[in-house]
């Protein structure tokens, strides 16, 4: 894909090991509140009451689930050193699967026929780039533009004539079940309602996690788990992840690179799909034509933003899923308040920017806070066209001024063919 | 495909000889806007007027949809292909032919073309421009919110950001106020040109219906397509309603979802390509621009669920108004 | 190592091949769905008319741009993601400094092109200041600034759009017929392609000759090839990454413009759109060379060309074609893939039988396993 | 896998004591044949050396021994089992292991998990491989941090790992792809014991060299291959050096002696506290300052990963963030970039030609013109010239004696000793007034040593200045006016060439020892 951001940096490092430990399990949970304080803070004092509302974590996860999805995908098949464009396309068919499947032998069936679908995909990148030695992106772009053609002309042929179905969407399919608990989300409103600082946040979340949550998003995050429990800590895992950094080390000990190669793009494609199928099925309810919008690519995004790790994937979709349902529900008022809130962290970076002895940045990004804070008190209210672009103004930005230490799987894209160990 | 479409409508039409319907030697080229028959929306409302036609005159037609975000010449030589395969008159359903149609319209000067939503070539002497007073209709299901709302909070979702969504929103807005102007109107829209997934993206659509409704709002008008799907089930999931558009959606939506649309604003598009056809039919092709507004019910709202029984006396009451001029309209949004 | 016939042989069966696998594939799926198999091949298969010739020229004129836009990228292992873009924000901006019209005549045409290749390339230049600043991933910037892109133009265009009576379309002023672009006829009076394919050919000249003939050109390969050498080698790696994605981005500023300045004159919201997308096909296809691009874009365009008939005359969905497209992409690389591992084998087997000659010993030939 | 040749002689029972028979091994690549009946026995419990030019088809044998490659004909037994290996995995089922020539480590893993890797089976990857990996670290006192990231490791360290993971896996027959090539002396003795100790547990070594004093001290048995055929097997008491040298290349065997001081007191580089600061770390480089005359060669001595990389880089300006001056015969070049030193008049010759010296898919001409792009003959005014380029190129191949078919094939399809001719060509061609080279004859056969040391010997009397980074010490002393040594960053001491022994200069690498 893209050489490694690190790269252009000559020479192996001297004998002396860099610090990168990585931070503690325990640390997530605090990040957790600080991050929930923070928008506690920022909600009192712009009252945009929208920022942390049940309603808006719950659309939130809906939000995520699909592109985190796509994006697992896509770090499962470059652990395995196979660079995935074809995500978006993987993820159409999943799309149609569900509504294919769903439609005739309900839910799960849908999920299965979702999960299937892009397996499919999988299997013709996987044939191409792995058996064939083809360039990556050359088959991911081809699968993206067949999956579109492919559903539209499948939709055509199975939907037509089915009750509230046509060649642009299926009929309605049955959703999954989801999970609420009564009493606790009343009660949890209650609290969230009373706008205690904090706990008002927490409750909110909480409600979101007892309130019509989906059975696929707890499978999503499962998913999630395993992969990351999988590829880390078991010998398959290590097998897999070698495959993406060292293809001939690997074979020089007798793994079987291209078998894993094989399975990685595999499993790939049934994320996507299952991601395709989350958006027909949990999202809306029925196959629609275009569906997807984009979020393969997203997804794929997500992942590189990730780090090509789980923990920053979630991150990374997750910041995406928020900002994106933000805008979508009531943008103008609370992408005015993220203004400020990015403001805030502009100071607070130029700052530490400063500390380091990097005046030039400092000066830069301090100017970045300026703007942003000025604008925040110029208007009162985000126009639409503008809200709907924060998930990725923001993106761009938190990339912007996170440092980059990207670290992509040293072969990732690069084609193997057996026997070139040594 | 069309294939299977061309099976449909052929079906409908072959069923008229056992009926002994009249065979008429018209063959009427219909080019959809992307979506094609089938969608759930406009495209299918025109469909719908093409068959009942076909039905009853026993004209032979022939369908073809635009592709998405396709190049101009894609369009104009869509309407060349059937113009060169003996096709006359030939349908362009959307504004987006408008320019297409101008053009081809001159290279063929003996062909009749009509053209749904757009009356730019109103003075072109072989276009037939179709076009519908869509705030009017907006406009009343305004009133019927305005009516209905416990909260004095409404919302407006568009698809896409185009002048003629926003004709929506224009007339919608201003039934609101005629009756109440304090009642609140969020407006949100999914998605900007020429990011047409605004109206194939429920899960958008739900999402932002699901964020006026915990704003307060307690009904949610949907111009977007196929989109609105997710918006009625936002409805039904926070127990509020919403009103549907272009067909009477409350029999054409999923059962599930039936009771929560309060109404439709009905464009009646398969009614104007009936009619265009049947004058057709009758040997006259019409040309100049027929507009269908409330007063030739070419809009309006739909009753199906009896939700608005209580105030059709109300709204019909601003329906005359509107008719005989007392209410103008807005076609723009402030 | 090989003789020039087989060489040539080699070189003729790799297209051949990936089009007889593209042809056979399509037609599986046509019989699966039974649809008209001959029929749809009798249509694609015909002579095009002149009228037909010129759109495919045009489109191909387009998606040529497109491609070596990316290509340009891709030359030096940047993935540019965002032609798509770049060419809306530049066409647009192009559409509404022509229908401004402050100078006269093709000054005006003059100015408006360039502005679009800043503008691209500023838009673009974005993400290669974040990859060489920042080490942003250009494949996330980019697609993000595809999407600020579409959201900035939309919110533009409505500042700026004018509207003609009873139309519901938005769009640019009008660009003044004398600084439109002329047609160059194709002879039979009525057909004509857009003039900008002769801007367009110099592009590819260009891409061809600073990437092959010049030292910036070889400096790009190399960075593209190998970073570190690139760097011991005495290249300035941040500022070949910004420089090609402005280069970039300003040939990617070129992609609407024929459209805009030889047939709609407008940049409107029925201004065709995805074409970067197509481009990144395209690149692929044509191995980034100019005239595989060239060939690539043509043969898109000729598909393209196709899907109206296919639904009009023989009643297939179009679905079909770009299910084609998307299967020659594939076919097509496969079978150079397969072309090369034939081809090897073929060098061992002489040297093999090089061998033998010369040490006129027996039958020795083992050469068949082939190191994969 | 094809059927043996007839050339190979059938399974006649082998001796109880051979470990692997090969017979007929015949292996061809496009345009090369690497191997061509080749026959070897390996006896159990010794060290077998295997002695050949770059390009005799070494590597290639042993790849095919270790089943990464098929070969075209012939047989392999196993202790008197005939085995046809598809795989490495088959190799390791049947007590083959392998340490590659080129190192077959994932940067970004850690040793751990490079060492179970494949064999998981045997102690998962859990706390038990851990301690198993930490048992045969200190059995062999190899010092391995199982949890180190491989990146962070030096070469020596790397190697050790490399051989950690074949001990791991209980190989009854090890090979070894020139492990010597980036060792220092007390690293190779320490490599040497442990190899002696495996023997000693009856383990058969297969050992690659190019370095035939080495290969004599500790291997039982030589097998001498010329393109790519055994040409003879030699008891190591029977031969000397020369000799062997002689049977591989037919040519004599050089030592790097240098003739009378050509050393000026004109100072053509000078470098003055040069640092290099690591965020988070110790600095990778601290206060280095020397001199550097015309006619003169400094030679820096040091354990690989003590900063020699670091310094290189420095003073080519590849390293942002490097502080200090830097003089090229007057002008000061330190805040210029790599390019405009280039074109100051440096020559540098990079110790890992794969990564900094060549476009490996590149044909040669294009490689001739990489880092002299603003310079004749490859470029003019900015537009390439190829036919000069090829010229040129032509002229150094014919110069340098690389052997290759022409200037149009890529860098790649070479064998690393003649890349690297080639670069030192390519470097010496530009006529420099200052030559860095870092490990110039690395992993080089003594055919290209001997050109190659020619080159840098031309270049003194010529004027030039020359910076020397070996990890040969040989070489060192040999070609050397003068040695520093360097250690964690910092010069420690300097030498003089004439009187100092290896074993001197290696203590103080280490630290161990004082300067002279
Ligand atoms: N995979 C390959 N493809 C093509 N040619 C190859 C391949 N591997 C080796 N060769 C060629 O085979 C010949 C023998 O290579 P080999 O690596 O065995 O030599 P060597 O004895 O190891 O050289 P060195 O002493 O430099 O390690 C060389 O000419 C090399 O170019
Ligand atoms: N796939 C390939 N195609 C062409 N040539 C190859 C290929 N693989 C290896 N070679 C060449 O064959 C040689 C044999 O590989 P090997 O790893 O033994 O290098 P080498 O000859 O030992 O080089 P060095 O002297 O650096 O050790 C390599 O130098 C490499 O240049
Ligand atoms: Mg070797
Ligand atoms: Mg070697």
């Amino acid at each position: 894909m893209s050489v490694p951001a690190t790269a252009t940096h000559a020479a192996r490092p001297a004998a002396v090991a860099k610090p990168r430990r990585r931070l503690p399990r325990w640390w997530l949970v605090v990040a957790f509140f600080v991050i929930l304080a923070a928008l506690s803070v920022l909600e009192i004092i712009t009252g945009a009451n929208d920022l942390t509302s049940s309603g808006t974590v719950s659309a939130m996860f809906i939000a995520t689930v699909p592109i985190m999805l796509a994006g697992l995908g896509g770090l499962w098949s470059e652990r395995a050193g196979i660079v995935n464009i074809g995500l978006e396309g993987m993820m159409i068919l999943g799309t149609w699967g569900a509504g294919y499947f769903g439609y005739h032998y309900g839910a799960w069936a849908g999920v299965a026929g979702a999960i299937l679908l892009g397996v499919l995909g999988g299997l013709v990148h996987a044939v191409a780039t792995v058996i064939f030695g083809v360039d990556h992106i050359i088959s991911g772009v081809a699968i993206n533009i067949i999956a579109l053609g492919a559903v539209q002309y499948l939709a055509s042929l199975t939907f037509v004539g089915l009750p509230g179905g046509g060649q642009t969407q299926s009929p309605k399919i049955p959703d999954v079940q989801t999970i609420t608990v009564d009493s606790l989300s009343s009660n949890l409103l209650d609290v969230e309602k009373k706008d205690l600082f904090v706990v008002s946040e927490l409750a909110a979340v909480l409600r979101a996690l007892v309130t019509n949550l989906s059975l696929l998003v707890i499978l999503a995050m499962l998913l999630l788990l395993l992969s990351y429990w999988l590829l880390w800590r078991t010998p398959f895992g290590l097998r897999l992840r070698s495959c993406g950094e060292s293809p001939v080390a690997a074979e020089s000990l007798g793994v079987h690179v291209l078998r894993y190669k094989f399975t990685a793009v595999l499993v790939s494609g049934g994320l996507a799909g299952l991601a395709g199928g989350f958006l027909a099925m949990v999202a809306s309810s029925n196959y629609r034509d275009g569906q997807t919008g984009g979020r393969g690519y997203i997804g794929l995004a997500a992942m590189i933003f990730g780090n090509w790790r789980p923990g920053g994937l979630l991150a990374g979709s997750g910041l995406f899923g928020y900002t994106e349902t933000l805008g979508l529900r009531q943008g103008g008022e609370s992408v005015h308040a993220l203004l400020l809130a990015l403001a805030a962290l502009a100071l607070a970076m130029a700052v530490w920017q400063a500390r380091q002895g990097q005046q030039r940045a400092a000066v830069i990004t301090g100017f970045v806070a300026l703007a942003l804070g000025a604008l925040y008190f110029a208007i009162d209210e985000v126009p639409g066209d503008f809200t709907r672009m924060t998930p990725y103004v923001i993106t761009l930005l938190v990339l912007a001024f996170a440092s980059q230490r990207l670290r992509m799987p040293t072969a990732d894209g690069q084609i193997y063919r057996k026997g070139s160990a040594g | 495909g069309s294939s299977d479409s061309d099976g449909e409508s052929s079906t409908t039409g072959s069923d008229t000889p056992s009926s002994s319907a009249p065979q008429s030697d018209v063959k009427v080229g219909m080019a959809y806007d992307v979506g094609g028959r089938g969608d759930q929306s406009f495209n299918d409302s025109a469909a719908a007027g093409l068959d009942q036609a076909v039905e009853e005159f026993g004209m032979t037609p022939n369908e073809s949809e635009a592709e998405d975000g396709e190049a101009e010449n894609a369009r104009e030589e869509r309407l060349r292909t059937f113009a060169d395969a003996g096709f006359d008159p030939i349908i362009a359903v959307g504004f987006a032919y408008a320019a297409s149609v101008g053009k081809v319209a001159a290279e063929y000067p003996d062909v009749h073309f009509a053209i749904i939503d757009d009356s730019s070539l109103a003075d072109v002497p072989n276009v037939a421009s179709l076009v519908f007073a869509e705030e009017q209709g907006s406009f009343l299901v305004g009133a019927a919110a305005a009516l209905k709302t416990q909260t004095d909070h409404v919302g407006f979702i568009g698809g896409v950001e185009t002048p003629l969504i926003q004709k929506f929103q224009a007339g919608y807005e201003a039934g609101v106020a005629a009756v109440n102007p304090k009642v609140k109107v969020d407006v949100t829209y999914l998605t900007q040109v020429p990011d047409f997934s605004g109206f194939g993206d429920p899960a958008k659509g739900k999402t932002a219906a699901q964020g006026m409704y915990d704003a307060g709002a307690d009904i949610v008008y949907h111009a977007a397509g196929g989109s609105g799907g997710g918006v009625f089930e936002a409805a039904s999931e926070s127990g509020n309603l919403a009103i549907g558009v272009d067909s009477d959606q409350y029999n054409t939506a999923d059962p599930s979802v039936q009771d929560v649309i309060m109404t439709s604003m009905l464009k009646n598009v398969n009614v104007a390509v009936y009619e265009y056809l049947k004058q057709v039919n009758d040997g006259s092709f019409p040309t100049g621009v027929t507009t269908y507004d409330l007063s030739v019910d070419g809009v309006g709202y739909s009753t199906s669920g009896g939700m608005i029984d209580d105030i059709t006396g109300q709204l019909d009451d601003y329906k005359q108004q509107i008719i005989d001029g007392k209410i103008t309209v807005p076609t723009e949004p402030k | 190592m090989i003789g020039r016939l087989t060489r040539l042989m080699l070189a003729i069966s790799t297209p051949v091949l990936a089009l007889v696998a593209a042809f056979a594939i399509t037609s599986l799926v046509l019989l699966a769905a039974g649809d008209p198999v001959l029929d749809v091949w009798d249509q694609i298969l015909s002579v095009p008319e002149t009228r037909n010739l010129a759109n495919i020229i045009d489109n191909a004129t387009v998606l040529y741009l497109s491609g070596i836009a990316v290509a340009v990228g891709f030359r030096m292992n940047l993935f540019n993601i965002g032609v798509d873009g770049q060419y809306r924000v530049a066409a647009f901006t192009a559409a509404v400094v022509a229908g401004e019209a402050w100078l006269p005549g093709y000054l005006n045409t003059a100015l408006a092109i360039v502005c679009a290749m800043a503008v691209g390339a500023i838009w673009a230049g974005i993400a290669g200041v974040l990859r060489a600043a920042r080490g942003v991933s250009e494949v996330i910037s980019t697609i993000m600034l595809n999407a600020i892109a579409t959201g900035l133009v939309a919110y533009l265009l409505r500042q700026v759009a004018v509207r003609e009576e009873g139309s519901n379309q938005i769009g640019t002023k009008q660009i003044p017929e004398g600084s439109r672009i002329p047609n160059i006829g194709l002879g039979d009076g009525t057909s004509s392609v857009y003039g900008f394919i002769i801007i367009a050919a110099v592009v590819g000249f260009a891409f061809w000759f600073v990437l092959n003939r010049t030292r910036f050109g070889f400096d790009l390969r190399a960075t593209g090839q190998s970073t570190t050498a690139a760097v011991a080698s005495g290249i300035s790696v941040k500022r070949m990454t910004v420089t090609a994605m402005l280069i970039s981005g300003a040939i990617a500023g070129l992609v609407g413009l024929p459209i805009l300045f030889g047939d709609s004159y407008t940049y409107g919201s029925t201004f065709q759109s995805g074409l970067g997308f197509a481009g990144i096909a395209i690149a692929l296809l044509g191995r980034n060379n100019p005239i595989g691009i060239a060939l690539g874009a043509l043969l898109f365009a000729y598909l393209d060309e196709q899907s109206n008939p296919l639904q009009i005359l023989v009643g297939v969905s179009p679905d079909i074609v770009a299910i084609t497209q998307g299967v020659i992409v594939l076919t097509v690389v496969i079978s150079y893939e397969i072309v090369r591992r034939y081809r090897q084998r073929l060098e061992q087997q002489q040297v093999a039988r090089a061998l033998e000659s010369e040490r006129g010993e027996a039958s020795n030939d083992k050469a068949e396993e082939v190191p994969a | 896998m094809p059927t043996p040749a007839p050339s190979a002689t059938e399974p006649t029972s082998p001796a109880p004591d051979i470990a692997v028979r090969l017979r007929g091994i015949g292996k061809r690549f496009p345009g090369v044949i690497a191997n061509d009946d080749i026959n070897i026995d390996v006896r159990r419990g010794t060290i077998h050396a295997i002695v050949g030019e770059n390009g005799a088809g070494k590597s290639t044998l042993m790849k095919i021994l270790y089943g990464v490659q098929p070969p075209d004909s012939g047989t392999i037994e196993i202790n008197g089992q005939q085995v046809s290996l598809h795989s490495p995995a088959d190799a390791i089922k049947v007590g083959v292991g392998m340490v590659f020539q080129h190192f077959m480590l994932a940067d970004n893993l850690t040793v751990l998990e490079n060492v179970v890797l494949g064999a998981e089976k045997r102690h998962g990857i859990g706390a038990k491989a851990r301690a198993e990996i930490q048992r045969i670290s200190d059995a062999y006192g190899l010092g391995i941090e199982p949890d180190r990231l491989v990146e962070d490791l030096g070469v020596g360290a790397r190697q050790r790992v490399e051989i950690l993971k074949v001990l791991y896996r209980g190989a009854q027959i090890v090979i070894l792809d020139e492990p010597t090539a980036v060792l220092v002396p007390h690293e190779v003795d320490e490599l040497f014991g442990n190899l002696r100790e495996l023997k000693n547990e009856g383990l058969s070594v297969i050992f690659i060299s190019h370095k035939l004093d080495e290969v004599l001290s500790v291997a039982d048995e030589i097998t001498v291959i010329r393109r790519g055929t055994t040409v003879k097997t030699v008891d190591p008491a029977g031969v000397t050096a020369r000799q062997l040298a002689e049977l591989m290349v037919g040519s004599e065997l050089p030592s790097p002696s240098t003739e009378a001081s050509t050393v000026t007191d004109h100072v053509l580089l000078s470098v003055e506290d040069l640092s290099l600061p690591n965020p988070g770390g110790r600095p990778l480089l601290e206060d280095i300052s020397f001199k550097i005359h015309r006619g003169e060669i400094l030679g820096i001595a040091g354990v690989e990963g003590n900063g020699q990389a670091e310094l290189v880089e420095s003073i080519m300006g590849m390293r942002p963030g490097a502080t200090g001056r830097i003089e090229l015969d007057g002008t000061d070049l330190s805040d210029r970039s790599t390019g405009q030193r280039r074109e100051a008049g440096v020559g540098y010759i990079p110790e890992d030609r794969h990564r900094h010296g060549l476009l490996l898919d590149s044909p040669l001409w294009e490689n001739r013109i990489l880092g002299h792009q603003t310079r004749p003959p490859g470029v003019r005014h900015g537009l390439i010239h190829r036919g000069a380029a090829r010229e040129d190129t032509q002229r150094i191949i014919t110069e340098y004696d690389v052997r290759t078919p022409g200037p149009d094939v890529l860098a790649r399809a070479l064998s690393g000793g003649n890349q690297q001719k080639l670069i030192v060509g390519r470097e010496m061609s530009s006529d420099p007034i200052l030559l860095i080279a870092g490990h110039p004859t690395r992993g080089v056969d003594v055919g290209a040593q001997a050109a190659i040391w020619d080159h840098i010997k031309r270049a003194r009397r010529e004027g030039l200045a020359v910076l020397l980074i070996s990890a040969d010490l040989d070489e060192l002393i040999g070609l050397s006016d003068r040695i520093e040594v360097i250690l964690r960053g910092r010069l420690v001491g300097s030498f003089d060439p004439d009187d100092v022994t290896p074993e001197q200069l290696g203590s103080a690498m280490t630290g161990a020892g004082a300067p002279a």
